[in-house]
């Protein structure tokens, strides 16, 4: 396994080979902010919180899709990237009903979380304030499309994960939506298996179990990776 | 625009379309508030029977979003007449609750409570009279006038609000820590 | 057939067609058809089956001749005259017409003049048997060259030959891109993998272009030959024509070039005898512009959902299934055969700079003459406008011309002497994009256009990436507040920060080129943007205006109320 | 790649549609292929006139590819629609040439005549009424497309009596709602 050295924020840091620029800034302790970003899953590059500049490289690379390559001079946290991060965030916020104080797992959302980190108090944005529908006739858990923002982490995790391809994202643009099979209720999905990894992994309120109160609505994020590992020892 | 600290910082406190939780949570300041009025003139709020919002004051902490024909009005007065205005609690900052009735359109939601509910008050052109128009949208303050400093929260803890007017009795802008800023 | 073959039956094809006494050419392209031409063919069948005791007629449909506008389109051909071209055939005057020649007395009403300058001061390269030959017919192409340039890259010429010809022509993508196509190609050449793919590109999603549907309409097989020979210098064996889902009578015609030439030993297994084999086939988009970006034409190929995935790795190393792929538009593949017929150096002696060669513009809008064109380039847009499209009608003053459709920008009076080549509109704030070129007179409002372009955009996006997906949005509502008069100063800064942030972090070429019309109308229109914020104004009295800023809320609703309306909805 | 076993159960019943068959013949040209679904659905749409759910679910199974990827696919392209259209489609075409010479206008028009909006069709399922972002004959702008027929240099006056009379005429070949 070939080493790789590069510089980030003029640090010199190295990884392995084929590792992404996220991965080896992670393990350097710097953090760059992802939210469709997971470990274990396959990346999405989609929410594009994760653009770092990449010297000699006119356009903006996204971390979590950008290898790491010998000799590159990255930087994470320059004054442009913060400001788009920051507007990314306030159009994630306006594009649909992320009404926090009212939310099922308000104190324990990414993109919450994300938003006071990054200083976003306020949205400059008009709210769009769609009237999106709910489905809560699955039996243990249930899905809000008012806090979704279509990271596809749920579906990225049914189909490399559990198998069922049970969701995916149907529709185009603005009005995209994460469905069950040919657009069945929850509950009365053929393929889903009730495992519920896709709860665990939502960032945000999407995905909640029933029942839970807002304190309890804590989710485990590593577990993917503990199911990958033992599935890799195993030999599979 | 800094304040000159030698007299007394005139405050406003304001409520539009919000709950008065905010207001609870400045209340919860508890003996901070004793510390506070050596350093402030309250000189408009719910908390204060003046009728017309003064001039000069030098910081206003707005409540509530901006949700009928009054508070809009109310908003630019004050936004006149105020050096600083902060936009307190989510409410003000993202519209919040009150915005959740943006969905769907006026005329339904007065029908479905008025017109076919269980609410008394009068409906149509005549309704005007007696309570302020709606606005086809609830909006929160920085979408109507500029705003000079954010305090999110639902309700923001007086931990938050001792900070920011902290920061405004300094004369510096408000500049809250990572866990002080978060919405809900 | 072989080579040999090949040339035998061109010069029994060629001879044949020069004893033939009178050609009639119908353009039957979709224009055309829509304008009535399939009536004005049956007339002259009708007539040239009552003469066809004297004197054999031939009447043939054919592709697009160019001038769209003057559509239905009839040519009579007769040798010893010049082509008399006549224009808005009705099916009684093109038989009067037809009547009149094979009486040797021509009659001269809707006659074309010989030195019309739409069509005379047109360079016809890659159209040159467009509305000549008929589309749907072998041996048409073949008595027009057809091949030829085929037979010669197996016959004379290396892959590696083939590629440096494409190089040294000085081509680039026409799809807009601009990328030099030898590069590419030499790229795929060298790429390891033993399943390589060529790609036509014929998305054309921009709103008003249709040259890529012209071509496919009228010389179907000038593209199989292209690809082809793509195929030859790269070593795929595989090709795919990806035809717009809007074009059913061009994927119609590329199905039917693609059996002919297969059943005619011109394509598939060995062709012309040689060791060379490459297969086409033909896939039909299903509406989305998004499609036009080669990896979301390449997801769509594979029976997925069109989204973009980023780049690098490059379709050249990763593309199809994980193979080389090497992707151009259709116009580029029609520019192939000339190159190897005739040497690069015609192709690399016209055009200005780094642009080489000529380039097709599907001219419309307010412009008298509407239609296809080929002008090299570094051609001025005064030439293409006032010259050759005839100036506006009615004598209305000259606005803008936009280019590149969604991702493109405008080009203001100003710069009506600029040079239409990749550098030069860049620098102008707009790209060359696929050849959409749109002329605007005063009666348009850009904002408006910007507001059509966003909502294009907005409505196109894949939803991908969430820059893209409520940028657009955001921008739309913006741009629609503005037209509708409820706009503010402070949300002008806001859509300029949102066209940095799309430009720069959007996953794909849709997101990043969407603020291009927005930036080219600020650009050169922003009085007008101001008018519409400040005033309450649309200069060009195309927006209603509607509704008013939040400021000025509170007592336009009470009038509302109190004259019944409760449909303050718009803010 | 063998054909897939058929379900024994209601799918069986539509051997005999010739729509049907027109389909497996498509499915079983492209032996299969997952990637030939985009070819399979227009075949699909072109004989049935929408995409209903038996018929997505029984490609998704001879496909072998997911439910929610082929709504995902259907639902992404604009050509593909999941509810029965109209006897009549009447598409105006809102290309950029034919927006700047007044096709917003004859959309609006068209809009008030039949009570609907652009891309709903009219209670009684007699006609849609859609845009099309360009339909490639910008010099006949403004245009619309009333099923195979065009009207070219239209005007917003009196539309909605040429539409009317168009539609008279035309006849689209398969009963509504099929």
């Amino acid at each position: 396994m070939s080493v790789v050295t590069l510089y980030i924020n003029d640090r010199l840091v190295s990884g392995r080979v084929g590792q992404t620029l996220l991965k080896v800034a992670r393990e350097n302790g710097i953090e760059i902010p992802t939210l469709c970003y997971l470990e274990g899953l396959e990346p999405w590059g989609g929410c594009r919180l994760c653009m770092v500049e990449v010297e000699g490289q006119g356009k903006l690379q996204a971390a979590c899709l950008t290898e790491a390559r010998e000799g590159l001079a990255v930087h994470t946290d320059s004054e442009r990237l913060l400001a788009w991060r920051r507007m990314i965030v306030e159009l994630l916020l306006a594009e649909r009903n992320h009404t926090c104080a009212v939310c099922v797992v308000n104190g324990h959302c990414e993109l919450q979380a994300l938003a006071a980190k990054l200083g976003v108090d306020h949205v400059r944005y008009d709210y769009l304030h769609p009237a999106l529908a709910m489905d809560v006739s699955q039996e243990r858990f249930g899905l809000d499309h008012n806090r979704c923002i279509l990271c596809t982490r749920c579906v990225r995790t049914c189909s490399e994960i559990e198998g069922a391809c049970t969701w995916a994202i149907s529709g185009r643009g603005i009005t995209s939506r994460v469905t069950a099979d040919l657009d069945r209720p929850w509950g009365k999905s053929t393929t889903c298996t009730d495992c519920g990894k896709c709860v665990q992994m939502c960032p945000t309120g999407a995905l909640y179990k029933k029942g839970a109160t807002v304190g309890e609505m804590v989710r485990e994020k590593t577990h993917l990776q503990q199911v990958m590992e033992r599935r890799q020892r195993s030999g599979k | 625009m800094t304040v000159v600290s030698a007299r007394k910082l005139r405050l406003a406190t304001v409520w539009l379309g919000g709950c008065s939780g905010c207001h609870m949570s400045l209340l919860d300041l508890d003996e901070r508030l004793m510390e506070l009025q050596t350093k402030v003139d309250l000189v408009y709020g719910p908390l204060v029977d003046a009728k017309e919002f003064p001039r000069e004051v030098d910081v206003t902490l707005v409540e509530g979003a901006v949700a009928n024909v009054d508070h809009l009005e109310l908003l630019e007065t004050i936004r006149g007449h105020s050096a600083i205005l902060v936009s307190l609690g989510d409410c003000a900052v993202t519209g919040n609750v009150t915005a959740l009735r943006n969905g769907g359109k006026v005329s339904d939601l007065l029908t479905t409570i008025y017109r076919a509910g269980p609410g008394r008050s009068p409906v149509g052109p005549e309704a005007v009279q007696a309570l302020p128009a709606l606005l086809p949208k609830v909006l929160p303050l920085h979408h109507v006038v500029d705003v000079d400093a954010f305090i999110p929260g639902c309700p923001p803890d007086s931990e938050r609000i001792w900070a920011a007017l902290g920061a405004l009795l300094r004369g510096e802008p408000v500049a809250l820590e990572e866990n002080q800023r978060t919405f809900g | 057939m072989n080579q040999q073959r090949l040339q035998e039956r061109v010069r029994q094809l060629r001879e044949q067609q020069s004893t033939n006494p009178c050609r009639v050419l119908v353009c039957c392209s979709s224009p055309c058809l829509s304008a009535g031409a399939g009536a004005v063919k049956s007339a002259l069948e009708a007539v040239a089956a009552e003469h066809s005791g004297r004197v054999s007629v031939e009447v043939t449909a054919t592709g697009c001749l160019g001038p769209c506008s003057r559509g239905p389109l009839v040519t009579v051909r007769r040798p010893g005259h010049a082509d008399a071209v006549y224009e808005r055939m009705t099916p009684e005057l093109a038989g009067k017409i037809l009547a009149g020649h094979l009486t040797e007395t021509p009659p001269a009403d809707n006659l074309l003049p010989a030195d019309l300058p739409f069509l005379a001061r047109q360079t016809r390269i890659v159209l040159e048997n467009c509305g000549r030959i008929d589309p749907e017919n072998l041996d048409h192409y073949l008595a027009a060259d057809g091949y030829a340039a085929l037979a010669r890259a197996l016959h004379d010429f290396s892959p590696e030959g083939v590629c440096a010809a494409v190089e040294q022509s000085g081509l680039r993508g026409r799809g807009g891109g601009g990328y030099p196509t030898g590069l590419k190609w030499q790229l795929l050449r060298k790429a390891a993998g033993q399943r390589k793919f060529v790609v036509a590109n014929g998305d054309e999603g921009d709103p008003g272009a249709f040259m890529d549907r012209a071509l496919m309409e009228s010389d179907p097989h000038r593209i199989i030959e292209g690809m082809a020979i793509a195929g030859y210098a790269t070593g795929a064996a595989q090709g795919y024509v990806y035809v717009r889902g809007e074009y059913p009578m061009a994927a119609r015609r590329m199905h039917k070039a693609i059996r002919d030439a297969e059943r005619a030993g011109l394509l598939g297994m060995r062709i012309l005898d040689s060791p060379f084999s490459f297969r086409i086939d033909v896939r039909l988009g299903a509406g989305a512009f998004v499609c036009g970006e080669e990896t979301a034409l390449m997801a769509s190929i594979m029976g997925r959902r069109g989204q973009p995935v980023p780049r690098p790795p490059y379709p050249a190393e990763h593309g199809l299934w994980g193979e080389p792929t090497v992707i151009n538009n259709v116009e580029t593949f029609g520019n192939i055969p000339p190159i190897i017929r005739n040497g690069p150096e015609q192709l690399a002696a016209i055009g200005t700079g780094r642009s080489r060669g000529t380039k097709i513009f599907a001219l419309c809008g307010e412009v008298i003459e509407n239609g296809l064109i080929e002008v090299p380039m570094g051609t001025t847009l005064r030439e293409i406008v006032f010259a050759i499209g005839g100036g506006i009608p009615g004598g209305a003053a000259f606005k803008a011309a936009q280019t590149g459709g969604p991702s493109g920008g405008c080009i203001a009076a100003q710069h009506l002497d600029a040079s239409m080549d990749y550098e030069n509109l860049q620098a102008l704030g707009s790209i060359m994009g696929s050849g959409g070129l749109i002329i605007m007179s005063e009666k348009t409002c850009m904002v408006d256009v910007a507001r059509f372009f966003m909502d294009f955009c907005m409505d196109e996006s894949c939803g991908k990436c969430s820059p893209c997906r409520a940028g657009t949005v955001q921008m739309y509502r913006f741009l629609d507040r503005v037209s509708n008069g409820s706009a503010t100063e402070r949300g002008l800064v806001h859509l300029e920060e949102l066209c940095r942030l799309m430009k720069e972090t959007s996953l794909c070429g849709l997101g990043a080129s969407a603020p291009n019309p927005v930036l080219s109308t600020l650009r050169y229109f922003r009085d007008e943007y101001l008018a519409h914020i400040r005033e309450h104004r649309c200069p060009a009295g195309v927006c209603r205006m509607t509704e008013v800023p939040v400021t000025l809320l509170a007592d336009e609703l009470m009038q509302r109320i109190a004259a019944g309306r409760l449909d303050g909805e718009a803010f | 790649m063998e054909a897939r076993p058929v379900l024994p159960d209601a799918i069986t019943a539509h051997v005999d549609d010739p729509r049907r068959r027109l389909v497996d013949q498509t499915l079983k040209r492209f032996q299969y292929r997952p990637d030939a679904l985009i070819e399979v659905l227009h075949v699909a749409q072109g004989a049935y006139g929408f995409l209903g759910e038996e018929l997505l679910s029984h490609i998704a199974c001879q496909l072998n590819i997911p439910e929610s990827q082929i709504l995902g696919v259907a639902t992404f392209y604009h050509a593909f629609a999941l509810r029965p259209r109209g006897e009549h489609c009447c598409i105006v075409c809102t290309g950029t040439a034919c927006y700047v010479k007044g096709g917003g206008e004859i959309v609006k028009a068209l809009e008030a005549a039949y009570g609907i909006q652009a891309g709903q069709t009219t209670p009684d399922g007699r006609v849609s009424l859609g845009t099309a972002r360009c339909l490639g004959t910008c010099s006949q702008a403004p245009l619309l497309m009333i099923d195979n027929t065009a009207l070219g240099h239209e005007v917003v006056e009196g539309i909605a009596g040429r539409v009317a009379a168009a539609l008279g005429k035309s006849s689209s070949g398969r009963e509504p709602g099929s």
